[in-house]
Formats: structure tokens, C-alpha cells, sequence
């Protein structure tokens, strides 16, 4: 069979028009919820801020489960440079977890996990990072 | 002795190779040339290039050497390719190097990826119309899709005696992107439209980009679960690369394993090439085809982009909607190519990245709907 | 056309869920997050949250997608779970990342890695108590053991179809470590106890180093055999590690091998976990009695610890006992966190890893008892 | 309770072994030692060594531990051994990682490589004369190719029963070496032609370098076909080095991938010689006749410089001969070592490359001859 | 069956003798295969060479494909090794192009192997690459 | 079957107390296993500086092996730190032993193993290697 039979016979058309619509519905979709993704996370980050005198209160009443906790990023911060420039950069971050570790700073896993949600340690796009001046004088600075 | 040595003669290449080895031979040359000499897609070429050569001296069968041959080394190594389990794993290792920034800061350029599509379903009309059976006719479409692990999904599940010449083909015209796809792009296209520079994309948060791989995968499996080894493993793969925490996981995906699936995967699918298998008028339609597909994909994406800018106050530039055909990254770069020779200042490439992404998504969907279609 | 249409939308996923996958695709998503915001052994959680999500998209059965389908791309991987090949090479890679230096230089603390070994066998006698059979009673008694690899290893030897919920207690309990152990660990011990500081360990020399593995693994598997596999990986790795000459094998085996086993065998493991295998009354009772194991466990290790203090005469740390169930280093870190709570100059995690580490011996040894004592 | 104890105690191995198990396991302690202290190629002894413990732990047969019983953990990783899967990727590896360009540079040199297989066939005849049937008397040979992958793939192919003792006797001949090769040389050779030195070889582009692994496949293999799953692999990772572009597969395929299967390969190989299996008489042979192949070997490559001298204006020193066995890069050492003893301002190390690395390519054709003439 | 006997019954003889002459044939013959590349790749050039005046003029026929092409490797060069500079040596060779590709370099790929061909980069022998100091000097010098 | 009749039918009790027990065995034997191995070690070397003298003679008897050996690690350590200098630090130990060969540095295996051992070259603890200044230092020192 050839021709416009073949394809009548193979429900060629069926398939083509369900299939291409398919692949638009379903990355229509798609950015519609990627368009929505970044509301939700601001709305969300708005009912922290909301929450956070009382969640204040929480931690108080919880038992202190940190007690030598450093008392802003900034103090972590300094240590961890200092670790950084004497591994030199890029680095690896189980490298710089390891020394972390050995060197006895405080709650290494979280901390850097901290510096790199405020972005002091980003990725250099090839595995390894590297300490980002910009945003340590940005931070000095305000 | 005379014996032996004539028996020895009997069996070396010399004596049994006829001009299909030769042709053969010289194309694996050819496009080893192509790989390394005009670095089209060398990753990809190199490997089935010399795969090309593995596959076609020629020998005895019974021997235990040639790639269809159970029990040779050949073989073995190609059972990743017949039974399916390379592409989900090259997925694994390119959603673990994509960073879908650019898609995320501007959604609606994903429809240029669906729009590519299009170039899949005409095709496959095409094959039947010329008389292909239906199975294989979609794993002819999928050619189209411009994803090489894509169509070896596909063509595995449905047509596996053509695994050859549709994974040749595919990875093929992938790598010929940039002969293929410029002049249909300037023919489509005004000056004045490759002209169009467009605004720089918002950033994109961690948390964005760590929730999009969860979303992403939930949303396209439940509307089309057949593509899930591919779209699964495509996700998971971004998951490990954004979350940061894993980061040793995703760095080994995207090296080593992806390396080592590249490395079997191009030379057992350059091997089952082996003449007698290959050089047939049917291989010949495949890559006829193929090249039809990949010319409607590519006009699809770029009208696509046209038909857009008729609706939207920020206009697009139509050259990156031929990037929605996938051929990550190379597409992306043709239309930076394309756009830079209009205006040297023009950066499209960023752009082009986000249909080019989404183009990988959409032909992984197709492949399920079609696979899903044909499967009883 | 409309028949294709009701027959395609029949197969989406969400004309196939039900509450199950749903409640199985939040737990999936809870697993993450636990993953990557708590940072709770992000390198199992994440990919086992991941598989779970892979694992509950609803699929048509006999489509060749699910993981206990043959021929599909999960069962494909799952194979080297259900086979036991992936636990061996995940002590490989352990065996190449651990320093023993800390046990060698003060051998006595290795009892507190068999004492916390009693949470298998108490977990074993709960198990039988309640009514499962004693195959599937020793498998769940292993959780107890804090290893996911072992819990693995025993269960498909003993009773394969229960590899999902042990598996996934046995890693979940391990990624809550940080969680179940303080509170226990501070019951069972005064504040004075908690203030002991310990001396440093001696230094190690190089030779010991080498010798140990090659000792230590005669030894162990001249008495228990059956735990061969496990044991005979771990020190074969140690002392690819530790012998300097065959470095690159050693850095491979704890790199690009353990990472590429960990991606796949995590991933597989949340997979197997498809709802309606998995959300089973048995499952809530595996549950809950892991729990049990890891608690005892726990008590064992410090309340051991207090009685060998009777004896000694340089008192060491109970909490130190905590780290004998394996889990490492995870709970090894969590006695370093505990006691500096009480005296933040005290450090107890290079004392903590001599029984964290003699646990990951003690609790194979452990399996390969009870594998012996089972298979017959 | 008593019954379960002495049925435990039966069951360990202090209650199963005999004095073999005993001998087998000192073996492996003094491979251990010779590759660690020695650094006689540790990155084969070592895991060899230390598989000859894991092979020789007593156990219980029927019990699903040993090498030989299907099902084990060792089993399944000996798998790429008895299916010749590991050799080729050994073989990719060391393409990916040799540089061919002392031998593109002085392409006479590859005589000597010719010639040093004389070492296999003539101990083939010696073989069949103390009563090995042919196809044992191939595989016992190919030890004179000094190369363990070669001797691996021929022996599965021919004589599956004797891959143990063959693999061992190659591994441990190559990484004896410099003990088996010296005294020969010095009687072989005068301290004249020791004290020769040779000019350095031109220098070689790198479009010779990229073209080089083509042709020599294409030759190599219309010539013995037999040989395309190693010539294949070896060719097709030395393009992978020398073509640059694709650089990432070349790294990958020498560190990683043959990282990975050389720790494979080494336990299991070693793990194979379970003493019930591996000390027999014929074991005995098997390592008699496999130092005379490695000496004649040896003597035939050193003579044949000699002979070669004759005719050439430029001297070649015949040291050098002795590294037409392959064994690389450890036998061209050994030729730099002797050559310095006379005269430490003599580097032979670059000039002995070029037979080195043509032994390997030599020693794989022998292999594929014997194969196709045995195979029927 | 023993000795000589032996031998003779399993055609030992015969196989050794072909055997080790096809070993000789194979590395005789790949020598002198190995041994006209080079020759064969002088020619090529040379016939490159003395082609080269009209392959000029066709190109200036032929529709420009790269307007923006750098007059010189020279010129590329001093971009190139600003870059390396700045990731620090040995890089590994995707890095490279990845950044290069980031900074908007013109076609990184094909430019970094005419460094590679003219040697401004070359391989470090273990899988990294570095800048050649030396081959600069002489280019400058030249 | 529930509660202790269960236990009692499936021989619980006995599993468990051998199986604790053999625990506990096996570590106790390991622990004091350890805990001799330092001391064998100890004592081998005792002995070791005993034999020396007969030993010398041994190898003067024997032929001479290595005529050129450096007279102590001093010499070689010079060489190699030169070396590591130029390759920067950390190090991977197999580039180390390629560049030593390259450059017909005497007996490269060895004589790394001899500085591995006396520490002037130590692991990272990363997989990569350091010269030990601190070690280099107390030996010029002494
Ligand atoms: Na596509
Ligand atoms: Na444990
Ligand atoms: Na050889």
C-alpha cells in the first residue's frame, strides 16, 4: 500500500494530529507551570518573612539545639576564605568539606551550604568552585 | 602446510572483502574526516567513524566476531544499544550538564521546541505514504526529532532491524546541522527578522531550577508515560546537577558514564553497520527521509517563530526557533552562527538554548506517543 | 481519530493514578527535600526520592516500563540490586574512602561495633515474635545493622520481595540518624559522662596500614564466611587505598566507580517502592520495627560503652558507643554534634569513627551469620 | 543450641581448610608483597594478590561464594573475564593511553617486535610435545606475548579451563620482568653492542599520529581477522588520544574505564585460582613452560637485532630486542635499566618504545592466528 | 601422543611457520605503510601549497561564510591566552572552549585547533593541556 | 506462629546468641590481632637494624645491582622537588612518576616510594599529593 491509503490504512492522520498536539499540550503545560514556579517561590519567601518574628519565638522556647552557632555568615565566612585561598581555586567541594572538617570549623556541611545559598561560593560551571569576590564586597558593603 | 596456508588466505580480509566493505570502509573514513578535520559533532563521529571501520572488515561468519554474531565481544557491548540501556543513561549524563536557565526565564520559547516536532509527524506520513509499515515508519519519523538516543529508543522498541541506519542517520545529519540548517533558515527568514535582538532573560534562582527537574518530570510522565526512561533519567540527571548537595553524582554522570556509554554506544552503532546490512535501497529512503525531517523540523521551528511574533509585543528573533529541533547544542550555535553573520553583535545563542532544551523534551514525548501508539 | 484519542488519554498517567501513587509520589517529594534542605545523607535521599517518583508514575502494566517488568530500562539497572551486585562495589568504594587509622591505633573501641550489633539480633527476635517467618525476621533484623548496602545484601538472599521497604528503612533511618540518636544517646548517659575528653589516638604508621586489610580480612572471613562479598570489597578496597602503589585504582574505585553504583542503585531502590508493592499493613510493620532496631542499636553501643568504663582504666566517652551502629560517618558526626553541645572544645569524632567503622565490619559479619544460618 | 554451634563451627573456614588453601593464600601474600614493596607492576599484582585470598577463603560449595558457582558476586563480576569482555576494554585503554610516535619514527623497529613472538609459537611446539592437546598448547603459548589481556582472550577462546593458571602465569612473568629478562640479555650480548647508542628519533606530526591508527587497524586486521576485538579496541583508543577533538572519551576511556575493569579483571583473575582447581600438575606445566616462552621470547627478539645489525648502516643496540615482548611499558624499562648499567648517559627507554608497543600489536595477531586455526 | 609424534599429528609445524610469517608479514607491512605517511602528508601539503593561489581567489568567489574571521591566528591568540591566564594551568581543553564559548570568543572550536595545530596549546601528557610559551616567542619572533 | 512459641519453633534464641557472639569473637580477635601488628612491625624492624651489617656484606658480595644510586634521599628529593615545584601542588602521583621518566630521573618507582615513605612527599588526603616541607626541614635540620 502506498499513498494516502497507506496512511489512511495506518490511522496515520490520527496519529500525527494526537501526537503533535500531545507534545504542544504537554510543554504548553510545562511553561505554564515553569511561569508559575518563581510566584509561588516569591509568595512563599513572603510568608517567611511574614512568619519570622514568631518563628523567632519558637526557636527560644525549643531547646537550643546550637548553641555556639556563628552569629552571622559573615564570621563563617572569614574562616572559610581563608581555608580557600590556602587550597587555591578552583576548588572541590568535598575537598573543602574535608578540610573544613579536619580544621575543626563549626558545622562544616551546613555552612557551606549557607555561603553557597548567598552565593560567596559558586560553582565555576565545571565541577569545581571558586570563591565569589563580587558578591563577599557587595555583602561588605551593605 | 600448503593446506593451512591456503585455508589461512581463505580467510583473511583480502579474500573475503567485495566492494561493499570498500564502500563502506570509505564512508566510516569519510566520517571520521568530517569528525576530526570539520569537528562536526566529533564526540559522536569519531567513534561511529571507527565503529564504521570495526564493523565492516570483513570475516568469516560462524567466527564469532561480527556485531550480530551472540557471544562476540562486539556483541556484548552492543546489548546496551538492543535492549535500551544506553540512551536513558546518555540522558542521565546530559540532564546532569544542561542548565535550563535560559528556559526557565522565558517558558513561551519552549513552544519553538514543540513546534520542531512537527518535522517527526510529516515524515512519518511521508513513510508510510511510501510504504513503510507503520513501526517503521515512526522510527523513521523520529529521525526528525534530531536526538540520536531518542531515535535508538524508539527504533529499538519498534523497528530494531533498522537500528543502523536510523542511529547512523540521526547522529549523521545531527552533526551535518550546520550545512543543513542555514540556508533553509535565511530562506524562511527577512533580514530584517535575523536582525531582531532580543532582551537579555531574567535570572533564574537555585530553588527555580532545583523545583523545575520535579515538575518537569511529574507533569510530562503523567501526560505521556512511555517517554519515561528517557525523560526520567533526563530529569534526575538535572536534579543531581542543580541540587548542589550531590554535586560528586552529577559530576560523575556527566564524565565518566556519560563518556563511557558515548565511547560503546558510537562504535557498536558505527559496527552494525556491517555492509550486508546496510547497504540496502531501504537505508537509502532512511536517509532521504531523514533529511526531509530534519529540513520540515527545522522550517516548522522558524515559521513557528513567525507565527509567534504575530502575537507577541516583544518580538523573537525566528532564526532560534530552528534550534527546536535539539542537536543540543549544535543547533543552538548554527543560529548564533546565523544570526552573527547579519549582525556581528547580535548574541542569539543564549536564546536559542531555551526551544533547543525544550526540543529534546518534546521529541522524548513524541517518541513515547508513538511508541505507546504502535505497542499493540 | 476520537478512538485513538480516548485510547491515548486512557493511558495518560492521570487517568491511572489513584491515592496510592499519589501519596507514594509525596513521600518521594518529602525524601528530597529532606535531601537536599536537611542535607540528610543527600547523596542516598536524593536519589532514592528521586526512583520513588520515577517508580510511581502510573504506567500501563505490560508496557515495559515498570521495574519489575523484564526487558524495561529500570529492571534493566534494578538487576544489579536483585542480583547483589551493587552492595560488593559500594563496600569497594567505602574500603578506598576510609582512613582505619583511628580503630588501629585503639583496637578496644571495636567492641563497641559489635555491641551495637545486638539491635540486629533483638530486631530478629521481635520480628519472628510478631509472625514473620525467620528469613524476612532476619532480613528486617539487619536494618538494625545501619547499612544500607549489607540490608540490601541479606534481603535478596533471604527474601527478595522485600528489598523496597527494607531498603528504603534502612536508608531513610541512616539519612535520620541526626534525628533518632540524640535523644537516646542523652537518656542513657549523665552529663559527666558526656564532658569525658578522650586522648588523642597514637599515629598510625603506613605499614599497619597495609597490613590491616589483608589481616583483617583472613580473619573475619575465615569465621564467617558468608559475609565473603561485603568484607572481602572493603578490604580489598582499603588496601587498594592504603598501599600507595595502585593509587589511580583506588581513586577510581572511590570516585567515577561508588558514584556511578550509588546513582543506580539509589535510583532503583526509590523505584522499586511502586505503590502497589509497596504500601502494604507489612510495610508499616518494617517500619516500625527498623525503628525499634536502630534504637536498641543505639543503647546497645552507649549502655556497652558504660559497662566497659567499669573496666578501663582511661574512662572513654559513652556517647562514642552511638557510632557503632555504621552509619557512617553520619553518626559518627552525630556524637562529635551531641558532645559539643555539652563542651564545645570537645572533639569525639576522630574517637566516634573506631566503632562507626568496626560497625560496617561487625554488622556484615552479622548478615553473613545469618545468611549461614537461613540458607538451609 | 549445640547442634546450631557445631553446625556454625563446621561452616567456618578454620573447620574447612586444608593445607592448599593454606599455600594458595601465602601465594597471594607474596604477589601482594612483590607488587607493593617490589613495585612489580602493582596495579596488577595487587588486586591479583589480594583476589587469591578472596579465592581461597574455605567455603561451603553449594553455598553461592565461589568464583566457579553461578550466581556469586564473583560470578558475576568474572563474567567480563569468561565472556572476553574485559580484555578488548583493557586493550581501549591502552590505546587511549600509549604514544605510538618512537614507532612511527623508526618503523624498522617493529621487526623486533615480530620477532619476540617466536617466543609463542616455538613454546606452542613444546606444548604439544609434552602432550597438551592443541588447543591447551595455544593458550600456554601466548604467556610468551607477555601480555595478560591477549593471553586471557586466547585462552577463553581455546581452553576456558586454564584461564586461572594462564592468566596468572602472564601477569606474574610480565611483572617478574626485570628479574627474568636481565641475565639473558647480558648473555646474549656483548658490552660493545650494550654500549650502543642510538639518535633520536625524528620527530613525528600529529597527522601521522591520527592517521597511523587507521591504517594500521585497516592492515592489521585484512590480515587477521581474528584479532579485531583487541586490535579494534587498542586503534580505536589510541584515534580517541591522538585526534584532540575528542579528547574527554580518551581521558575517560585511560583513567576511569580501564581503571574500573583492571580491578575487575585482577580479583577475579586472581580469585579464579581456588586451590581445588588451581593446583593440579597441569598448573605446574603451565608455569614451567610459561618462563620458557617469556625467555625465548626474549632470546628470539635480542638475536634478531643482532641479525638485524648486519644489514643496517645504523646500528640498533640489541638490548632493545628484549622489549619486543610486550609487557609495556615494563620491559622497555628494563632495557633503559641494563643499558645504563653499562653507560648511565645511554637513555634506550624511548627507542625500546618502539618494539614494546609493536609487540602488543604482534603478540595480538599471533593470538588471532591461533584462534582461527584452532576454531574448527 | 608425546615428542615429535605429537607435534606432527596436530600440524604444529605447519602452524608455527605460518604463524609467526604472518606476524612478520602484518608489522613488515604496517612498517612500510607507517613509513609512507609521512611522505604521503609532504606531498599533500606540498600540493596544498602549490594550489593555494587559486583556492584564494575561489574563496574570494565563493559567498564570504566568515566576515568576522580574525585577520591572524595572532590576534585570536592574545584572547585565547588572556583567558588561560586566567583559569590557570593545566586546564582541561572543554574548559576552555566552555569558557571561551561564555566570553563570545569567534568559534572557539575551530580556533583552539588552529592553536592546537600550530602548537600555541599543547597537551601536558596527562590529560591536560597548557599554553606553550616557547612556540609564542618564536611566532612573535618571526 | 507469634510471640515467644515462635521464637522458640524457628531456634530464635540460639541464632541470636551465637550470632551476637560470633560478633563479638570475630572483633575481639581483630582488636587484639590489631593490636599486635605495630608490634610485629616493631620488632621486625629491631631486627632489621640488627641484621644491617651482615647485610651490607651480603650486597657488596653480591652484583652490584644499582651502581648509580644516589648516595642518600637527599640528592634524590633535590631532583624531585624541583620537579613538583614546576608541576605546582597537589600533585597526582602518576604525573609525577610520568615527568620523572621523562626527564631519566634515576629509578622514579622506587625512588618515590622512598620519599612516600619518609614522608617529604604525603597524600592530600584527596587523592592528590604534597611535598612535605615540614618533614624536609627536620631532615636538613638533622
Ligand atoms: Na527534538
Ligand atoms: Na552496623
Ligand atoms: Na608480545
Amino acid at each position: 500500500m502506498f499513498g494516502f491509503e497507506a496512511i489512511i490504512a495506518h490511522d496515520g492522520l490520527g496519529i500525527s494530529v494526537i501526537g503533535i498536539s500531545v507534545v504542544f499540550v504537554s510543554l504548553i503545560l510545562l511553561a505554564f507551570a515553569v511561569s508559575q514556579i518563581h510566584k509561588i517561590i516569591a509568595l512563599w519567601d513572603k510568608r517567611h518573612r511574614f512568619k519570622k518574628p514568631r518563628q523567632k519565638k519558637d526557636q527560644k522556647a525549643a531547646p537550643v539545639q546550637d548553641p555556639t552557632v556563628p552569629q552571622d555568615i559573615q564570621r563563617a565566612s572569614r574562616q572559610f576564605k581563608l581555608l580557600i585561598e590556602w587550597i587555591g581555586e578552583p576548588f572541590p567541594l568535598p575537598k573543602l568539606l574535608y578540610l573544613s572538617e579536619k580544621c575543626g570549623l563549626y558545622r562544616p556541611h551546613s555552612t557551606i551550604n549557607e555561603l553557597l545559598k548567598c552565593e560567596l561560593i559558586i560553582p565555576d560551571g565545571n565541577g569545581y568552585y571558586v570563591w565569589n569576590k563580587e558578591a563577599e564586597e557587595k555583602r561588605s558593603s551593605t | 602446510m600448503t593446506d593451512l596456508l591456503i585455508e589461512f588466505l581463505s580467510n583473511t580480509g583480502f579474500a573475503l572483502a567485495d566492494y561493499r566493505h570498500i564502500i563502506m570502509i570509505l564512508v566510516g573514513i569519510i566520517i571520521i574526516y568530517l569528525g576530526i578535520a570539520k569537528q562536526y559533532e566529533p564526540l559522536l563521529l569519531v567513534p561511529i567513524g571507527f565503529g564504521m571501520l570495526i564493523g565492516n572488515i570483513p570475516v568469516f561468519k560462524d567466527f564469532g566476531l561480527g556485531i550480530y554474531e551472540s557471544g562476540s565481544f562486539l556483541n556484548y557491548i552492543y546489548y546496551g544499544v538492543t535492549h535500551d540501556i544506553y540512551p536513558p543513561l546518555i540522558f542521565l549524563g546530559i540532564g546532569a550538564l544542561t542548565d535550563f536557565s535560559t528556559m526557565l526565564a522565558r517558558p513561551v520559547l519552549m513552544l519553538l521546541g514543540a513546534a520542531a516536532q512537527m518535522g517527526i509527524f510529516i515524515t512519518f506520513l511521508g513513510a508510510l505514504a511510501i510504504g513503510f509499515p507503520p513501526n517503521e515508519a515512526a522510527s523513521i519519523g523520529i529521525i526528525g526529532g534530531a536526538d540520536g538516543p531518542t531515535a535508538i529508543f524508539l527504533t529499538v522498541m519498534l523497528a530494531p532491524r533498522l537500528i543502523g541506519p536510523i542511529a547512523v542517520a540521526a547522529y549523521s545529519y545531527m552533526a551535518l546541522v550546520p550545512v543543513i540548517q542555514p540556508p533553509i533558515m535565511k530562506l524562511l527568514t527577512t533580514r530584517k527578522e535575523r536582525l531582531i535582538k532580543m532582551e537579555d532573560p531574567r535570572e533564574v534562582s537555585k530553588t527555580e531550577k532545583i523545583i523545575f527537574p520535579i515538575v518537569g518530570f511529574l507533569l510530562c510522565c503523567f501526560l505521556a508515560p512511555a517517554a519515561l526512561p528517557l525523560l526520567g533519567m533526563l530529569f534526575f540527571g538535572n536534579l543531581l546537577k542543580e541540587c548542589v548537595v550531590v554535586e560528586r553524582l552529577a559530576k560523575t554522570a556527566r564524565t565518566s558514564l556519560i563518556d563511557i556509554v558515548t565511547i560503546l554506544l558510537g562504535v557498536t552503532v558505527g559496527a552494525s553497520t556491517q555492509a550486508d546490512v546496510f547497504l540496502t535501497p531501504q537505508s537509502v529512503g532512511i536517509f532521504a527521509l531523514g533529511a526531509f525531517a530534519f529540513a520540515i523540523a527545522t522550517a516548522s521551528g522558524v515559521i513557528f517563530a513567525k507565527i509567534m511574533n504575530l502575537f507577541m509585543r516583544k518580538k523573537i528573533n525566528p532564526l532560534i526557533g530552528a534550534a527546536g529541533v535539539s542537536a543540543v547544542p549544535n543547533s543552538a550555535r548554527v543560529v548564533q552562527m546565523v544570526g552573527q553573520k547579519e549582525d556581528p553583535t547580535n548574541f542569539l545563542l543564549m536564546h536559542a538554548m531555551a526551544p533547543n532544551i525544550s526540543g529534546v523534551i518534546g521529541s522524548a514525548i513524541a517518541a513515547g506517543i508513538l511508541w505507546s501508539f504502535m505497542s499493540h
